[in-house]
């Protein structure tokens, strides 16, 4: 059951190219939280008005050094939002409201082996997901993609936990030239049961739930969309999906029905 | 010390407190109980209902803008069946007033929408949506149009024996125009204000950041166009005012409590604090105790402006 | 890499940069000489000039709101006389368009006006103001009502050959409309928006915070609706639009120009950042620089909709 | 000449009672600035738009501890702006556009006594007052009123740089009963040749300006008003004068022909 819970900074990490990894403490929700799923994150007295949605990166047994009923978030300066809270010290306040939304689902049949494919900041997310997916036994491999070598957080965090990380960058300053598809195309072909779990930008989302349903591989992806309440009520951040059964696409709430969803249940 | 009565009337309808959450900001109330007890507001606006479900807009359909936001939801709502079948069974286990929003494409369809609504046990009245930027047809033209508002208003009226509230747009030249006409077709007590029309543009697109273009600002910044909406109707009509507008905390309310307001909507800021509501309310109670104000009836359009003579 | 062209045409007045500060919000423009020069700027359209000098409104006349403000000057200025003899001499020494913002009570005084600046030397432009908020008589009673607009305008533009700007009211149901007038009766260019009319209520006092009661909206909060106003205006005239309203930095300004404004205006945001409306125009460059754009003009309207059919 | 620098927070002590002394770097305002000229000050991302005037309480020589180059501000928290403010750590960023105005007349001539009279937080530009008159070789005398003793801020600074303070709280609680006039009265009866400074609420500098003029006392006061710009454009901050001679009063900007102005000037 999701908490307003009025919090402060504990660390606000600086990773470098725009990226911070934001510590608070939420024992309760550190608690019930499931990877994928998010925060809605506001700052008192700040000039925006809206609170910003962020998923969980880290729970606990996500960071070893991550002290008790603290929980993690990544996230990319891109506005005027994320420089604000990039601008925060220890001990400024902060409102969360969380556990939201619908995560990903760590059932993982045994043999089958998760792929968990990043686009950038996408890779968010992901760090909760590995950890969870590793306590129920199965290291996932990832595939991490992005503009550049810069743009790639918590890489070194990722080749620790993950089975296999296979980098590529848009400029190839690191890891294959290209985008994300290529290489998952390769890591595909021949491998065995597998399912997906994808993050990133929409198109990159797209590319990769087609590629699944191609292979027929159980795909979830977590979307993003502007958010006014993040629990429901504003009608905001709807994204077009085959809920309604065959025929029109209805129109789905990113906050409540997602972020996370199967890839086939949305009308790309 | 006693505790302070917020109890008020608007005309037939009698709420607890004055603190109603704004349509189309509370869903249909149940998504707030994790946050709040519905019992502790005055009452609860619902998501604006037409005869049969909408899907409504694509997105984008929100933006941030400063203190406040544009919205182009575009009515998207189960429709009334839906609501009397499914929603309002399990709203009437609370102690809250229920106020049904209502929105038509046609005369027709409003009242289309009052009369299942008329017959729907566990509702305490029906504010009419008039004045929604968002849609094609229908909405903000009622709104804007003193005789189409006239024929709207007073067909629902003949619909139902609820009472009745005509939420009216900001987006005219005069509202205390507007407001006199909802006063006369018999409308109970009127609301205002919906949302202002206004659009958002992303510079790197080069196109507007709603897929609708245009949609409706509400939120702070807002508030002082409401107040002064308040104030001129409250002047302008015999019948009671329900203000909104930016509406965040109580002082805010009590802005347009004393400008002639008997009762407040909050909107935007459920959204921002889910609990906004029940803290106005609570922010009322703790001001009328510091000001040893016995009833918060007292206050309703006590604004002294140094200028009463000119009345 | 070329440094863009930042040259636009306003109908028959040619500014340097599209950026102009806006009436009221930058004095006689010689109070900013320690923050900026006068020539970085498209042009300054001064304080409103009334035909005699105006004491204004007593205080409180301002008032800060959520990311706005609310004013209510009353037209304080030194009248159209002391301006010609005092102000406008020492703004000649800057290379600068010089608009000036005429303010009267009746058509009479308009005209009255409008006559003395005509004959006035180092004048490129008036702007009339026909939507004051903060004034009993004249003000927006012209800007809102379709027939005294057409006088007023029809009769200032016989009395000079000075570029005529329309400053349009927003407290309209339809400004497409007042627009249109403005544009029929010869004038060569439409300006918007003047303030939203407000009010605000200090809840301790019970009292309205400014002595006049009701005040003006600017700032960020109104940006949304000015960029709508925009947007419509532009697509219902053929004259060129000066858009305003909120402006605080360059990406601000675009929205304004991609929605139809061939210049803008930055009012409020003087204030707080004296020189704003300079680092609105170095923006404007960096922005063109970027996208490698070679000029601004190519920006005035672009704004893509994905609806340009139901055109 | 006023200048707009951005600066950042280098302290913002808590003196209790709501009251807090902030310290900044302009060193350009601090060799330029009189004492009862102002800042405005700005939080940039803050939610409040305007800056706030805030009259300068330290100039280089007030007070001993302060590194050169930096002056300091007093206020108090009333509202919005002055609680964001409060909430600052060093290092924050600020903007402060100074000097604005027009200070306090510190030519005294010999013989006559200069008498600081302060109410509440309108106490703030009297530190580098008392500071500057006693450079020029003349330590004022100060009547303090507050509302209560936690009301006097700087009180112990007073105390050590001022020739005489007097102390009045309307609830007793430290040094006499009642209102300020009442012990100014007593001060100035049988006193010899004196100048007043006020700066505190309006009804008290009306009261000081009447017994002044009854006294055929010269008399500065250092007005308060909304002020949007601080310098002088917007014709927000205005008072009545009788600056426009005989007659009717005119308005005059309390940015730029004040803060500080001659009492007998202010049409009260
Ligand atoms: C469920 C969910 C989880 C998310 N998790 C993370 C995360 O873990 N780390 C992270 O860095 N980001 C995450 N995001 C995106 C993050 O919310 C936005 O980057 C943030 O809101 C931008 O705020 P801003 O004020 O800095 O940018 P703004 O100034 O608001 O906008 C700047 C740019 O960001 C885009 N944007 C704004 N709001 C959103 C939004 N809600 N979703 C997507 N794009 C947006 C705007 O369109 C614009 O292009 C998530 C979004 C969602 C919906
Ligand atoms: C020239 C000048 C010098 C000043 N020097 C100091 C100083 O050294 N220390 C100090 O603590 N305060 C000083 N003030 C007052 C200070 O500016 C206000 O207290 C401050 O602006 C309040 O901001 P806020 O957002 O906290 O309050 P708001 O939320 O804006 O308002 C809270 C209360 O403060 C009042 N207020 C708001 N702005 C002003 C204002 N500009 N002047 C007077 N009252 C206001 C409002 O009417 C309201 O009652 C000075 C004011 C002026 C005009
Ligand atoms: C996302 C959103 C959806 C809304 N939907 C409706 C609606 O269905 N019917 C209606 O009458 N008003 C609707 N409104 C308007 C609000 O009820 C209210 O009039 C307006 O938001 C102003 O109040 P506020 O500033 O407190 O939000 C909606 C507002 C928002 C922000
Ligand atoms: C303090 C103040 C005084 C103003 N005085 C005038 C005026 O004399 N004439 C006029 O046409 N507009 C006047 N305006 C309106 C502005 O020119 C501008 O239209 C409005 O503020 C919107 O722009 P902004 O949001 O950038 O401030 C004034 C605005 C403010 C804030
Ligand atoms: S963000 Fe409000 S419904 Fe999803
Ligand atoms: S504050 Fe703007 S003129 Fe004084």
């Amino acid at each position: 059951m999701p908490q307003d819970l009025p919090a402060a900074v504990a660390r606000n990490l600086d990773l470098g190219h725009g990226h911070f990894l934001l510590e608070f403490f939420a024992p309760q929700a550190a608690a019930e939280m499931v990877p994928g799923q998010f925060f809605m994150i506001g700052i008192p007295g700040a000039e925006v008005l809206l609170r910003r949605p962020f998923s969980v990166c880290g729970l606990p047994g996500t960071f070893a050094d991550a002290p008790e009923g603290s929980v993690q978030v990544l996230y990319k300066v891109v506005g005027r939002g994320t420089a604000l809270l990039s601008s925060l010290r220890p001990g400024a306040p902060l409102t969360a409201l969380g556990p939201l939304g619908r995560g990903f689902d760590l059932e993982v049949a045994s043999g089958v082996r998760p792929l968990l494919v990043a686009g950038g900041i996408g890779s968010a997310p992901f760090p909760a997901l590995a950890a969870g997916l590793a306590a129920r036994g199965t290291r996932p491999a990832l595939v991490y993609g992005a503009r550049s070598a810069g743009d790639l957080p918590l890489l070194d965090w990722f080749r620790e936990r993950c089975d296999a990380v296979t980098v590529a960058t848009e400029d190839g300053s690191l890891g294959r030239r290209g985008l994300v598809t290529e290489p998952l195309e390769d890591l595909l072909a021949g491998a065995g049961a597998t399912r997906i779990y994808g993050c990133g930008p929409s198109p990159m989302l797209r590319a990769v739930a087609a590629i699944a349903r191609s292979r027929g591989i159980p795909c979830e992806v977590s979307l993003e969309a502007h958010m006014a309440c993040g629990f429901g009520v504003c009608l905001g951040c709807v994204v077009a999906t085959h809920a309604g059964g065959g025929g029109k696409p209805v129109y789905e709430r990113v906050c409540v029905e997602g972020p996370v969803m199967p890839a086939e249940r949305i009308a790309w | 010390m006693v505790t302070p009565d917020l109890s008020v009337a608007v005309g037939p309808l009698r709420l607890k407190n004055p603190v109603l959450t704004a349509s189309g900001t509370f869903g249909y109330g149940l998504e707030f109980l994790p946050f709040l007890d519905l019992a502790d507001l005055g009452g609860i606006v619902v998501k604006g209902l037409s005869p049969r479900p909408r899907r409504g807009n694509p997105p984008e359909r929100i933006v941030e803008t400063p203190a406040g936001m544009l919205n182009a939801i575009g009515l998207q709502n189960v429709g009334v069946d839906a609501f009397v079948a499914e929603k309002l069974p399990a709203l009437r286990k609370h102690d809250v007033a229920v106020v049904a929003n209502v929105f038509g494409e046609t005369v027709a369809e409003y009242v289309e929408v009052c009369e299942k609504l008329d017959s729907a046990a566990g509702l305490s009245a029906i504010e009419l949506n008039v004045s929604c930027p968002n849609v094609e047809s229908g909405g903000m033209a009622f709104g804007s149009d003193p005789a189409a508002l006239a024929r709207v208003t007073r067909a629902c009226r003949d619909a139902t024996r609820l009472p009745l509230i005509v939420k009216l747009s900001p987006n005219v030249t005069d509202i205390r125009e507007t407001a006199r006409v909802a006063e006369a077709e018999g409308s109970d007590a009127v609301s205002l204000v919906n949302t202002y029309v206004g659009m958002a543009v992303d510079v790197d697109r080069r196109r507007p950041v709603l897929a609708n273009v245009s949609g409706g600002l509400s939120g702070p910044a807002i508030r002082p166009l409401a107040v002064w909406a308040t104030w001129q109707v409250s002047r302008a009509v015999k019948i009671p005012v329900i203000g909104m507008g930016g509406i965040m905390a109580a002082r805010d309310a009590l802005e347009f409590i004393l400008a002639g307001a008997t009762a407040v909507q909050v909107g935007t800021a459920n959204f921002i604090h889910p609990d906004a509501a029940v803290g106005v309310a609570r922010g009322l109670a703790a001001y009328l105790s510091e000001h040893g104000i016995g009833t918060v009836r007292e206050l309703v359009g006590t604004l002294r402006t140094g200028r009463e003579a000119e009345r």
